[in-house]
Formats: C-alpha cells, structure tokens, sequence
C-alpha cells in the first residue's frame, strides 16, 4: 500500500527536526500526544494565524457544537460521502430553526434568506491551492470509522486541520494547510496507509 | 528524513528505475487498442478535449505545432505506390503509452513526472517547471506543453463553466499528457476504498474508450488476471518487459498484439492489435 | 623549410614598461573599443525586450512546438558552455605543462572562462517554463521534504555548472591578486580602494609568495578535471537520453573537444581585437598567436576525427532511426547547416596550417569567426536535427525560432562582450607579473646574467610590489 | 417556470469548485490563491438526498446536435452540465457518442448564443422583452393568412413536432419545410417503392459483406454512431465482415474498407447494373421480380461497357460480384454521392435492386415495424423542401414563416436565389439559438434553450432493434433566463391561437407530462404510477416501444436508364464530414480543431484533388485554386489525395459562414453555394454531387495558410512498426476467427 518511490515520497518533517524556531511546535505536538497516544495517530503540527472572514451571518460553532453538542457530521453531512464537507443545506438549517431562537436577529436573517429562496453566500475559509485534491471521505474513513473512533469525538478528528472551531464563532483558518503541514502528517501516519504519492492530491 | 529517504535507499530506487518503476504496484493500468475496429472517427480525441480540460489553441498555434491533443489520431497513407490507396487508411490513436520504463521520468530534473503505484507516468503539473526534457525524451512525443496561457482564449464565458473540477487547469509553462483519465481512476478507486472493496474491472473507463463508436479501446488493469485487458494480452503474448524479439521467438509470431516502439524497450502499457485487410 | 626561430616576446623589455602598457591599456583604450561595447550593450537591450515577451506571453513566441522543444537555446547554451573551456585550457592545462607562451594571453582567456560561463548560466533559466521555480531543481532542505530528480541529468548540470563557475571565477581572481596590487599602487581614487580591497594586502612578501605558487597550482589541478568533467556532463543532457543523433557513446569526447576548438577561436578572436583596442603589440606577438593557432588547429583535428568517428559508428551501426537522421542530417532541410558546420569545422582549419596566414591579423579575425561559426552550427545540429525527426513520424517538423529566438541569442555575444570589454577594461588583461617572469626565465635561459640592471632600472616600482618574484 | 426548477433545485449552479478553482490550475506567481474568503460557497437550497457536491451526478437525456437523436447521459456536478457520454440504455447508440454528440456541451455554453429576445427595427436587429415579442407574434400570425404562412425546420420529432404541427393547423396551413443537408431523402422514396417502408432497419451486423456505393454511414449520415457499433459487430463476427467501397471521394467510411474503388462520379448506375448483369446472366441466380424493361436494361451493360465507362477495372467488378454471390447475406448500400444525383432515384433503385436479387431483404434488411405513435416519428428533411420553399418564397406565396433548426441562408445554392426570395417573406421569425445567417436576416428572434436545458422526446428515424422514444430532459438550470425552450415557445403560439385547447398546461413541462400520462398502459411497462412511469422514462431517458413485426416486400421498380455523357469534366462533390457536419457545427471549437479525418486539415475548407488531375492542371499541393460552377467560384487551397477519382473534386463542407459566432464566421468557404439548381426529376431532390466545375491555379503553394496535422512525414509510416496491416488468412490461422 505505501509507496516506495523514495524521491517521491516525502521525507518526514524538517520543519519539526530542522529548524530550529520550531521548538515550540514540538511542545504543541507534545501537547497533543496524549490524544495521539490513545488513538495512534499523530496528528499535524502547525499553527497559521487566519484572517476573520466576515461570513453573511455570523454562525456561531460554539453555540452549536459546544453548547448544544451538535456533531460535526450533523451539518457538514457531506464530508464522509464526498470530497468535500459541504456547506449545508439551507433547508437543514430551517429544519431547527423554524421553531428554536426564533426571534435572534441571525435567524431571523436565515428565515430571510430561505423564504427568498435563495441560500446565504457563505464565504470559503478553508481554502486550499486549486491544484491540491483533498478528500475529507478518505480522511474520516481512515481516521475515525476503520478505528471505531468514537463518532461523538470526530470533533477531535475534525480539529487536526479545522483546529478547535467549538470555541469559534465564525470559523477561521487555524492550520497552515500547506504542503509541508500534508505531507508531514502523513509520513508520521504511514502505518495508516497514509500515502506519499502526488498524483493522490495532485491531478 | 528525506535524506535518509535518499541514502537509504537509494540502491533499489536505482534498481526500480532500471527495471522500471515500482516493484510493488497496486494495479497495473493498460490499454488494448483494436487497429482494426479504429474508424479514425475522432471521438476519443474530442471526448479528450472535454473530459481533461484541454485548450483549443487555434489555427496560428496549431500550425506552430503547438496544439494540445493528448489524444491524436494519426493518419498514415500506406500503399502509396498504387494510384489510389485500395485497402483505405491506417489510422492510430496516439496517446501516452503510460510506458513501465518510462524515458521521460529519469530525466525530469524536479521528478514533476514519476511513476505511480497504479504503474502510469504521473505528471504533477504544479511541480513542473517547464524544462521539457520529457518530452524530448519521449519517443511517441505525445507530451504538449503549455507554450502560452490559454484559460482566457480558451475558454471565453461562460464556456469555463464545463471545465472539470477534478483536474486543474494547466498555466503556460507546464508540461501535460495523457493521464489515462486519472480523476476517473482516482474516483473509482475512492469508491471502492470506501466500500472496502477491490477495484473491479470494467469500473474503470475512459472518456476515449467510453465514446469511442467501435469499442476499440479496452482499457483495465493487467495485474487483475480476470479483467478483459489482461486477457486480450495474454491471448497476444504480449507482457510487461518482455520484448518482441522474445515474443517472435514463441510458436504464434503471428499475433496480432504488439506495442509501437517494442525494440526502445521502454515497455508500454498500451497493446495494439493490427489492422486487418481481406485481398480482394 | 626552414623555420626562423623568433622569439615569442621581446626579452630586452624592460619590467617598468610592462606595468605602464598593461596599466595604461586600463585608461586609453583605442575608440573601436567604446564602439564595440556601445554595440554589445545595444545587443543586450534588444535581448531583454525579446526575453520580457517571451515571459509575459509564453515559450510559444520562441516558435517552440512539439517536437522541437529545444531549440536554440540549448545549442548556444551548449555553445557558451564550450567557449568557457579555452580559458582553462589555457591558464590551467599549459601551466601544468609550463608552456610558458601562454603567460601574456591567459588573463582575458581565463576572463572568457568566467564570462561565456555566466552567459552559459542564462540559458536555462530563459528556457524554462516557469523560472520563478527555478529553485527546485536545488536540493534544499524545505517542510515538503521534496528533492530534486538526482537521475536528471539536468540536474548534474545545476551541479556541474555551479562548481565550475566558481572555481573558475576564484582561480582567476587568485590569479590577479599580485597584478591588483601592481595596480592599487599604482592608481588613484576609486579604482585604487577597489584595487586596494581586491589584492587583499598583497605586499609581494617570499612568504605569500610561496603560498600563492601553491594554491594556484593546487587550483589548476583541481579546474582541469572539473573542465573536463563539466562538458562531458553536459553531453549527458544529450547523451543519456534514447533520441537518436543524442543517445551517441562518443558525445563526452566530442564535447568536450568541441569545446576547446570553440574556446580556441575565441580567444584567437579576442587576441586580435585586444592587440588591437589596447596596443598590446609588444605581448600578444605573432609568435604567440602562431601557437594559438597551432593549437586551434590541432584540436580542429580531433574534432574532426571525433566526427568522423560518429559518423562511422551511426554508419556501421544497428540504429536503424539514428543512421536515417544522420541521412538526414546530410541531406535534409537542414543540410545547409550541416555542410557549413563541416567546412568552417574541419576544412577551414587547415588555413591555420599556413604560416603566412597565421601571422596575418585580419585573416585570422576572419578565420577564427568562421571557425566559431561552425562550432555554433555544429550545436545546433547537435539539437535541432534530432527533435525534428525522432522515432515518430507523425512528429517530424522543420521548425526556425523566431525573432525572439534569435533576439535572444543574438543579445547573448552582446552580453558576453559587454562583460569581457568591461572587465579588460577595469582589470589588467595581461598578467604583468607572468610576462615580468616569461622575459626573466628566458632571459635566464638565454644566459644573460645583468639582471641588476634591469633590476635597478626597475626600482620603482619592483621595490613595492616585489613583481620579479621568483 | 420557475416553480418546476424548484421542483428540479439539484440543477441550481453552485459557487463552488467551479470556474475559479479550474481557472488557476497552476501557480502563476500571481495566481496561487490561498487567501480566505475568497470563493464563494453557495449552499444547495433543498437538495435531493442523492446530490452530493463534490460528486458528479449522471442524468439520462437525448442529443440532438445531428438528426440521428442518440441517448446521452450528461455528468453534472455542482449544477452544471460537464461532460456527455452515451446512454447505455439507448439500443441505438448503447452507450458510444460520436464527436459531435461529445462537443454538445460547447453549443451549450457557447459564448456567442443569443440571449434576448430581438426585432429588426429599422435596419438591424435591437433587444426587445419576451412580452413584447410575443406581442408582435401574436399580431403578425393573427394577421397572416393561413396557406402564406410557414414553418421551416430540420428534421423534427417527438412531441415538439406534434405541437408544431398543431400549430399549423391552428394557422390553417399546411406549410412545414423540413430541410436536411445530409439527408437520405431519395433512398427513402426508394425503399418506400420498393421495400413498403421508407427508414427500414438496416442489419450491417448480420451482413458477411457489406458493397457501399459511397455510402459514408459511420461518417456523415444518419445515425453515425449506431451504424458504427453495427460496424464493430460486423467486423467482429466469426466470420469477418467484408467492407467494400465504392465511391469518387474516399469517405471516412471508405478509409476502412477492405477495398476501396474509385468511380466516375455519376456512373454508380451504371456499375450496379454491370453487377446485376452479371448475378443474373453469369451467375445465374434468378431475376424473379424484375420488370421486363429493368431486365433489358440490365442486359445492355456488360463488364466490358461498364469497365469503361465506369473506370472500375472489369476484373475488380466480377470479383466483388463473385464475392457478393458467395457471401450471402450481404448488403448494398446507396449513399449521398448516389443520391445527389440529377438521375438520383434511378441509380439508388438500381443499387437497392442488387440487394433483391442478392436475397438480402429480409436478411439484412428488416421491416422496422409499425410504429405505434405515428404522429410523434421524425418528420425528416431533405432538400427538395428547400427547393420548394425557395420558389414558394420567389413567387410571393409566403408572408409569415417561422424557422428553426435549419439555415436555409446558409445551405442553399446561390442559383435557387433564397437571398433575394427571402425578401419577399413579409414576418420571418428565427426560434434560434445562435446568430446564423437566417437568423442575421429574420425579423424577429426568439432565443431558444440549448438542448441541454430544454424538455422534449425525440424519436430517431433509424431506429434500432428495440423502437424508442428518446427523453430529453434539461440538465442544467438555463445558463440565461431570457432564453425559452421550443415546447414553450410552440406552446404560447398554440396559446395564442386556442387558448381553450392548450390554457390548460402552464408550460411544456406540464403539456409533457399529461402526454405521458395519457400514453398507453403498453409502453409504460408495468409503471404503478404516472409519476413512477415519469421518473423512469427521466432516469433511463429511453422509453422502449413495441413496433411489432413485420416482413418486408421485395419488388424492383422500373426505372430510367442511366445517361452515359463522356465529356470528361470535373464534378464537384460538396462532402459533409462528422464534425462541422453540414456546418451547423462549425462555431464549436472543439470540431474545429478536430483535423478531419482523412485529410487532417484543422480550421479551413480545402479542395481535395487527385494528384494524377493536379498534374495535369499543373497545380501543387496546397496550391490556392479557383474552383469555379456556372453558378460562381470559390478560392481556396488543394490538398492533394489520392483518395479521389480523377474527375472528382470535393470541398467539405461546414465552413464558409457569413455570421455564426466568433468561431465560424469568416472562416474557409462554402461550396453548397456554387451548386448547380438542378434536382432528381423523381423525387425533386437537390442534386448536390452533379455540379461540373473547373479548377484553375491562381496562387503558389503555403503550408503556411492551411494547417494539416502530422504531415511531417509525408503521411507515411517511413518503415516503422506503427500501424500494421495483415492478411485475414493469417488471423483466421491465429485466432481462428
């Protein structure tokens, strides 16, 4: 299952064993261990300041996922079918909606939108270079359910690359998303099949 | 660390180049190509053109010999001491023959183009960095590199609308070529990966021997001893590294499988079966 | 026949005047100078217009197509990369051979070295699709953990290159260092502090010296093999790949014997045009120039040979495309090069077997242009050729750049000029202190023992800058 | 409108992974975009659970970018229509599409379609609202008298047909022109005569030798891609199928045979009667069912005349027949070269003759059936309708004609003298997608859905062994809201007329529905439901029909002699290819850059000559020549190829158009311009491959000005093992086939 194209496949992470100003992500991964430990993956390490990026209505994560313990997969339903998490569908958000918080400024801007039948223009926050080909089925497959994850945890799956969105309101980008930050991660996971071959993400 | 990655191994990486590419591939993607159903139609090429996001260069560009047909469909006169060629045209399609010892691969200077489990010449268009050796390198010169931006001439609004998001859109200074439709691959093989399942033969299929109107491309994978490629193979005697002068030697010389270029030993993965003609 | 033994430099010349004439060739040049380098610089500007098209737009403007997609480019990088050799052929290989003829003409050859090189340099990237990844073809250590193709030959070349640049780049300053400070004495304002900086307190001392000898020796020997080497790995280019016309046994010889030839005519070109821009008669003599040119003419002869060989073994061979190319080569749309390549190649040459010729300036001006003419044709019929008829038929196409093409390459002899003139300009481009040495061994051979009075005569400057040595 | 895309939401265009992440495949170092909040991301309204983005989705619909209506399947993702397949459950095409059912998507999203509705005011055509151009329809059709009003299509079927003819009578008119450049109109008047049906079901598959007199059936023809697969089988079969062409210009059907004759264009009479001679008299096989005077007439053509005057060497001819006598069941074959013919019916009834005596009707050509819904069969065009339009029109007959699917402007000869007819039409009104020449000149336009957009069936004309009906279902949300379907644009004409017969359906949508559900229980195959029967027909796209069996006659009809003229002159064959087809693909880049496929030229029109002719005239390859007709001449480059007959010249056709978007318009020239008027005296069809012309060399050669693909070699192998051809002995040994 592993490639064995050595020059192809990447070495594993200068950016942890090289240079020197990464002491500190060591800590963090270091940090993070005690989860790595207990569900052998490790995670990637990196960390990426995002701009805020003002959204059409302000979502607040922490209300849903922390307050209300709303699963992740409940509204971005897509991303264990699909390549892509997938915004979801105004309809799903009426499906609560209709009747909880009714009267919230933001809702009643949702219920707006929905009767104008026409879906927020939400904005793109985790953007990736058009050439790069991520799958989030893959991901989830490997990461949580081949490993009896626990599916109410797949918060913590979801926070490799989303970061801890729970304490969010509108999500920002908390994770470089870049090559290195890849492909490091999948070098440590080789052992999940984790592959090092281009052609997986660049077509 | 990659050093190591190098050092370490370098001695079988070596050997895996020599003997071509991998030692432990996943699937081995091949083509059996029937010379005599090909009616020179040109829907392969134009499915091409829509499936991988190829660009129309125009008339000037063309006649540069800057077009961008992965897929072509050769046309040769043979016969041409008779008045009128009797026995009609020899037609070719010609595409990357996704070679097992592949020449553009040793001599790519960023390794933009490699060879993948599935046994095909990836080309990673966003390592490119547009020295072309691979394509001089290459003795079918089916690589075409993107001599100018296109995506504005191409593709004028709102024809960027039927661009396939599952590959990229190639900026001048990138090398491409026939990638035995591998967002196809890829699809299929995700599919099955999720349903925990093996690849069957026949998921596969690309956009050329899907439109072609003769079912005169078979595609598949020869690793998979069941599927209909790795048959028609076998029926041929042809095989991965085993080279035509071996293949005469056998009782059925005569067989109609064969790979262009045999004697380069650059081991293609695309089969040929020979034009038949009745003399009449 | 009888030959009049001449002798190569006038021994009588006294060290004094030595520094003065190379000293004054760095302030009043003859005007042809300034026109030429006004013309180079001209050459350089309609280059870089050409190259911001060919950036903005695309390779496309270059007429690259499938098959060609090399084309000129690489035939003049090829072409800069031989022209380099001649320099260390010169101040490296006829030092270790203490050929001591070479000592007035090594400077600017050596100069040639580093110039054609950083001309060699540009090619590439001017080639490239994407320069602004230029970088990836280094192994340097990123988060990617991505390396470079180490198989690639063109990578060998990044390596190569580098290195020989380098060296080449250091074994010439070395060699200046005691002829800077003839000048930083002997100069004022800026060009003194620069001169000053550069000859890195050299005050001519036994024990520099002594060092200097060393590690100038230790340099030659070290450049001669990399030369080699340099050359042989860009055949590789050629060479490794499975086109026929370039997947040929001999290329690294053939190369590198190229190279010398071409580096040759250069120098014998530059030669006359320095004799000439800096009244430099009294050291770059006529004698001088008839070794060059015996040695121009020998290497022609290898060359010639080395062809021949080719030729046979395509001929003889079992590559059934590379004996077609090679039909075609000789036959073909491309004939034309082909032939003017082997007349200006191997029958030209034999003009350098006159010893008439070889002592008249103008002639050997023609000649040596002639010759690096054909050396240009030659990589070019190295390059073209083959991409125009490889196994696949269907691909077969007669391609000529375009005038961004040769706008290009053209702009590269600009460049090229533009660097050496500048550089013969601001540095001495006749080792003093080599000439001082050349007319005191011979002056020794010769058996004449009143050094003193040259010696005194000499005072002046000899006391500060010790440039007897020895 | 708008309520039934709710009801099919899945189709709205989603922001994502859409032009922005294709655009920027690579890193420009500008155009690497990583900075958030950048793109858009649209999230679906209320999708069905089965649309997932990221993932393509297929749905079942029919192509219609030539008249053969194959079933296609058109991947979509993200709302938007990406890439075409066929439709496996299609029996005709079962799953294959030719090139230009692959380039459907670029008519689709054309940059040059119309997108509002316009009216000619003053001198040129200015944007009005929909309103106030069915305003204008309803008062100009209002006025108009019913026989001076027209309808001009191409080839139509399904239910839009149904509605058009409706429309017709609600006009009181019975003017419908249907006009097909490639079209097999006068081989349908013959079979009607002598076979009792006009599209029976050819059998390529079943027959072990196939004799084509120039019929391009995989290229140009009716249905290319059926005829193809039948190829493929009939090339396949135990017993290999044997392909003969016959023909004055090298097809693209004619590059795959076993042999290929070339003849003296107009003399394919001649040569099938030099054949039947034989069967008949040397052969002995019986000459039941042939009239006395066809008997007499075969009688005068023995192998000697035929040789000469045909050009075929004797030999060959009592070879092929020898082989026709032994190969049973073969199939013979008539093509557009035959019928374009001034003697066009006669010659194709005496090659259709052959397949009577050879015994194949009913072998290998069957009875298509009855088809149980005539009213919705292909309404097929030809070229005769033109002609007659064109004089209708010169004689002041016609104020009012709508035009749709067809570019009279652009397709008719200079000397039926359309341009100036057109005139003296009063209200022309283009249902059109694109700025063609008719629709340049129309009055008013109605922008009309791509065929990706628009509901409708289509029934093909050759059908395959199971009938169908074909769906055609939108598979995208309009890419331009003020364009309108052509069921709906029948509709609210119908509307206008009686408003109580048809007020009743909101829209075609509705109006299809209520016609499936009215469709009897036999075709919808045990459907619970209307609704289910509904769904289904969407989900396959193909709605199986019963047509029963039937047998087919075989009679001959008499027929005139073949005129024999010896005046060797050149005949100018206007050929269509797969690709720009008659032309109407010519704005489709794609086709464009696709190099024909025998002499592959890209981006231009070329005549193609004989070298032997060339020669003569001293012209080169790729010399600029003068083709001149009595009717006018053209410039244009030669391509030499030996293909050819040496008195045949052929232009392709497709390009040469005036108007038609940025990618057809000024390039090569047209030939069906300088076409002679004359027409079969049977069946009024124009003869299309009988125009003498000459040929004078007015220019030096310039690879430069036409582009040919791979010509680097001479078009030759030069010695390499590329393409190679063996013997079918040596197979039959091999793999015992």
């Amino acid at each position: 299952m592993v490639v064995k194209n050595r020059l192809i496949n990447p070495g594993a992470g200068f950016a942890r064993t090289g240079l020197a100003g990464m002491v500190f992500l060591v800590m963090l991964l270091m940090s993070s261990m005690a989860m790595a430990v207990k569900y052998d993956v490790v995670p990637p390490s990196g960390t990426h300041t995002g701009e805020d990026v003002p959204q059409p209505i302000e979502f607040p994560h922490d209300i849903h996922v922390k307050d209300n313990d709303i699963n992740c997969m409940y509204c971005h339903t897509y991303a264990r079918r699909s390549k892509v998490a997938g915004i979801p569908p105004t309809s799903k958000c009426m499906g609560c909606h209709k009747v909880i918080a009714t009267d919230k400024p933001r809702i009643q801007q949702l219920t707006k939108y929905w009767e104008d039948k026409e879906s927020p223009p939400w904005k793109k926050v985790h953007d990736v270079p058009d050439f790069v080909h991520f799958t989030h089925e893959k991901h989830l497959k490997t990461l949580a359910f081949d490993r009896e994850f626990p599916v109410e945890d797949v918060k913590e799956i979801c926070a490799f690359c989303h970061g801890d969105v729970e304490n969010m309101t509108v999500a920002n980008k908390v994770k470089p998303l870049n090559m290195g930050f890849c492909v490091n991660c999948h070098i440590a996971n080789k052992d999940l099949g984790a592959p090092g071959d281009c052609w997986k993400c660049h077509k | 660390m990659s050093l190591d990655n190098i050092l370490n191994h370098w001695s079988d990486y070596r050997k895996g180049s020599e003997e071509g590419g991998h030692h432990d591939y996943e699937h081995r993607w091949a083509m059996a190509i029937n010379l005599d159903l090909c009616i020179g139609c040109n829907a392969c090429s134009t499915a091409c053109y829509a499936e991988n996001n190829l660009a129309v260069v125009g008339k000037e560009k063309f006649e540069k010999g800057q077009a961008m047909h992965w897929m072509r469909i050769e046309r040769y006169w043979d016969q041409q001491e008779l008045e009128h060629p009797e026995q009609g045209a020899s037609f070719l399609p010609m595409m990357c023959q996704q070679c097992g010892a592949a020449t553009c691969e040793p001599v790519c200077p960023v390794a933009a183009t490699y060879h993948t489990p599935d046994g095909l010449n990836a080309q990673v268009y966003n390592r490119c960095i547009g020295s072309r050796y691979c394509s001089n390198n290459c003795p079918f010169r089916v690589r075409y590199f993107n001599f100018y931006s296109y995506y504005e001439s191409s593709w004028p609004e709102p024809m960027e609308q039927q661009l396939n998001p599952d590959i990229s859109v190639r900026d001048k200074g990138v090398m491409e070529k026939c990638t035995f439709c591998v967002q196809r691959i890829r699809t299929v093989k995700d599919k099955a990966f999720m349903e925990d399942r093996p690849v069957q033969d026949g998921e596969v299929v690309p956009a050329c021997a899907q439109a072609c109107p003769t079912s005169a491309i078979v595609f598949g994978d020869t690793m998979d001893e069941g599927s209909v490629v790795s048959k028609l193979w076998k029926k041929h005697q042809v095989e991965r590294g085993v080279y035509q002068k071996t293949k005469l030697a056998k009782k059925d010389a005569d067989l109609r499988g064969y790979r262009i270029f045999e004697e380069l030993n650059v081991d293609p993965s695309v089969m040929y079966l020979e034009r038949v003609r009745e003399d009449i | 026949m009888t030959m009049v033994t001449e002798k190569d430099i006038n021994e009588q010349i006294a060290w004094a005047k030595i520094n003065t004439d190379v000293l004054k060739s760095m302030e009043n040049p003859r005007p042809a100078y300034w026109v030429t380098l006004a013309v180079c610089i001209a050459m350089v500007a309609c280059a870089v217009l050409a190259e911001y098209i060919q950036y903005t737009v695309g390779m496309g403007t270059a007429n690259l197509n499938n098959p060609h997609m090399w084309d000129m480019y690489i035939a003049a990088f090829v072409f800069w990369i031989g022209m380099s050799h001649s320099g260390t052929l010169l101040s490296a290989i006829l030092h270790l051979i203490h050929a001591d003829w070479r000592k007035p003409i090594y400077r600017f050859a050596e100069a040639m070295t580093t110039f054609s090189l950083l001309t060699a340099g540009i090619f590439p990237m001017i080639h490239l699709g994407r320069v602004w990844n230029l970088y990836w073809v280094l192994p340097y250590v990123s988060d990617r953990g991505i390396w470079p193709n180490f198989r690639s030959p063109l990578v060998w070349d990044a390596f190569a290159i580098t290195t020989y640049l380098t060296a080449s780049m250091l074994f010439l300053f070395v060699g200046m260092i005691p002829d800077l400070a003839i000048c930083r004495d002997n100069t004022t304002g800026w060009r003194k502090k620069l001169y000053g900086i550069l000859a890195l307190g050299w005050v001519g001392s036994d024990r520099q010296w002594r060092h200097f000898r060393k590690i100038y020796l230790l340099m030659a020997c070290f450049l001669i093999p990399l030369a080699v080497s340099v050359h042989s790995i860009v055949s590789a280019d050629f060479a490794m790949s499975i086109m026929p016309g370039w997947h040929i046994t001999s290329f690294p010889p053939y190369f590198v014997a190229g190279a010398l030839y071409s580096g040759c005519a250069a120098i014998i070109t530059l030669f006359i045009l320095l004799r000439y821009f800096f009244r430099f008669e009294d050291y770059m003599t006529l004698p001088i120039m008839e070794k060059t040119a015996k040695l121009t003419f020998a290497i022609a002869m290898v060359w010639t040979y080395l062809n021949l060989i080719e030729f046979a073994s395509v001929w003889y061979g079992h590559d059934v495309y590379n004996k077609e190319l090679l039909i075609a080569k000789a036959t073909g749309a491309y004939a034309w090069i082909f032939w003017t390549m082997l007349f200006c190649g191997s029958i030209l040459p034999f003009a350098l077997a006159f010893r008439k010729l070889r002592r008249h300036m103008p002639t050997m001006f023609v000649v040596s242009l002639f010759l690096n003419l054909g050396m240009f044709f030659e990589r070019w019929m190295i390059v073209a050729p083959t991409l125009s008829m490889s196994q696949e038929p269907h691909q077969w196409d007669i391609m000529y750049g375009s005038i961004i093409e040769w706008a290009i390459v053209f702009g590269s002899f600009g460049w090229f000029g533009m660097l050496f003139l500048i550089f013969v300009k601001v540095f001495p481009s006749v080792s003093m202190y080599e000439v001082k040495e050349m007319v005191f061994h011979r002056k020794l051979s010769a058996g004449e023992e009143d050094l003193a009075r040259m010696t005194d005569h000499a005072k002046p400057v000899t006391q500060t800058t010790g440039g007897g040595g020895a | 409108m708008s309520g039934k895309m709710n009801r099919r939401s899945f189709l709205k265009v989603m922001g994502w992974s859409g032009a922005g992440v294709a655009l920027t495949g690579c890193d420009m170092p500008t155009t690497v975009t990583l900075e958030e909040g950048k793109e858009d991301v649209v999230s679906y309204l209320m999708p069905e659970e089965y649309v997932i983005p990221g993932v393509g989705v297929w749905y079942a619909s029919t192509c219609t970018q030539c008249a053969a209506g194959c079933g296609i399947h058109g991947r979509v993702r993200e709302g938007r229509v990406l890439k075409l397949e066929g439709n496996p459950d299609a029996a005709m095409n079962n799953g294959k599409l030719c090139m230009m059912g692959q380039a459907g998507v670029q008519g689709h999203y054309n940059p040059d379609r119309i997108n509002t509705p316009m009216m000619r005011t003053g001198g040129s055509l200015t944007p009005i609202s929909w309103d106030k151009a069915l305003g204008v329809l309803e008062e100009k059709l209002g006025t108009v008298n019913g026989d001076r009003f027209a309808w001009f299509t191409g080839t139509i079927s399904g239910h839009q047909s149904v509605l058009l003819t409706n429309h017709l009578d609600a006009m009181g008119s019975t003017n419908h022109y249907a006009h097909e450049v490639v079209n097999n109109a006068v081989s349908r008047a013959v079979n009607q005569d002598m076979l009792g049906e006009a599209n029976p079901r050819l059998r390529l598959d079943k027959a072990k030798m196939i004799v084509s007199f120039g019929a391009d059936f995989m290229g140009a023809s009716q249905s290319p891609v059926q005829y193809a697969g039948q190829y493929a089988k009939f090339r396949t079969n135990k017993e290999r199928g044997l392909l003969i062409q016959i023909e004055s210009k090298m097809s693209l059907t004619g590059g795959s045979a076993d042999l290929w004759l070339a003849i003296k264009p107009g003399t394919e009479a001649m040569l099938a009667l030099g054949m039947a001679n034989l069967l008949l008299n040397k052969i002995k096989i019986s000459d039941a069912g042939i009239p006395a005077d066809v008997r007499t007439l075969i009688n005068t053509y023995d192998i000697t005349k035929v040789a000469r005057v045909t050009g075929v060497a004797g030999d060959r001819i009592q070879r092929v027949t020898q082989l026709l006598s032994e190969r049973a069941p073969s199939l013979v074959l008539a093509g557009a070269g035959v019928e374009g013919q001034a003697q066009g019916y006669a010659t194709t009834a005496a090659i259709m003759m052959l397949n009577h005596i050879l015994g194949n009707v009913g072998k290998t050509i069957e009875s298509a059936g009855d088809f149980p819904f005539p009213q919705l069969m292909a309404k097929q065009g030809g070229t005769a309708d033109l002609v007659a339009f064109a004089k209708a029109a010169k004689a002041k007959k016609l104020d009012a004609v709508i035009f749709h699917g067809s570019n009279p402007m652009y397709s008719a000869p200079k000397s039926l003298g359309l341009t100036e007819a057109m005139a003296n039409i009063g209200f022309k009104v283009a249902i059109s997608q694109f700025p063609d020449e008719t629709t340049m000149a129309a009055d008013l336009v109605l922008p009309v859905d791509s065929y990706l957009e628009d509901w409708g069936t289509q029934v093909p004309a050759d059908q395959a062994e199971a009938n169908a009906i074909h769906v055609q279902q939108p598979l995208m949300e309009k890419l331009n809201a003020e364009t309108k379907g052509l069921g709906d644009i029948l509709l609210t004409l119908l509307k206008q007329r009686k408003k109580d017969d048809y007020g009743q359906f909101e829209d075609y949508y509705a109006y299809l529905r209520n016609a499936f559900s009215a469709m009897p229980t036999s075709v919808k195959n045990d459907a619970k439901s209307n609704d289910e029967f509904w769904n289904t027909a969407l989900q396959t796209g193909v709605i199986k029909v019963d047509a029963g069996t039937k047998t087919l006659q075989s009679t001959v009809v008499s027929f005139a002699a073949p005129v024999e003229d010896d005046n060797a002159g050149l005949t100018l064959l206007p050929s269509p290819r797969l690709g720009l087809f008659d032309g109407r693909h010519a704005n489709l880049p794609w086709l464009q850059e696709a190099p024909d496929q025998i002499s592959k030229v890209v981006w231009d029109s070329w005549v193609e000559m004989h070298p032997d002719t060339a020669a003569k005239m001293g012209i080169g390859n790729l010399d600029l020549v003068e083709v001149s007709s009595a009717q006018g001449s053209v410039k244009l480059r030669v391509v030499l190829l030996k293909g050819m007959h040496a008195d045949a010249v052929a232009i392709p056709l497709g390009q040469g158009h005036e108007a038609y978007g940025r990618y057809a318009k000024g390039l090569g020239v047209n030939p069906l311009q300088i076409l002679d008027a004359t027409t079969d005296g049977k069946t009024g069809e124009l003869a299309m491959y009988s125009t003498r012309v000459t040929v004078k060399r007015v220019g030096p050669a310039d690879s430069l000005s036409i582009v040919r693909m791979g010509t680097g070699a001479g078009d030759s192998q030069v010695g390499r093992k590329l393409v190679v051809t063996v013997p079918v002995e040596q197979v039959r040994r091999t793999e015992g086939t």
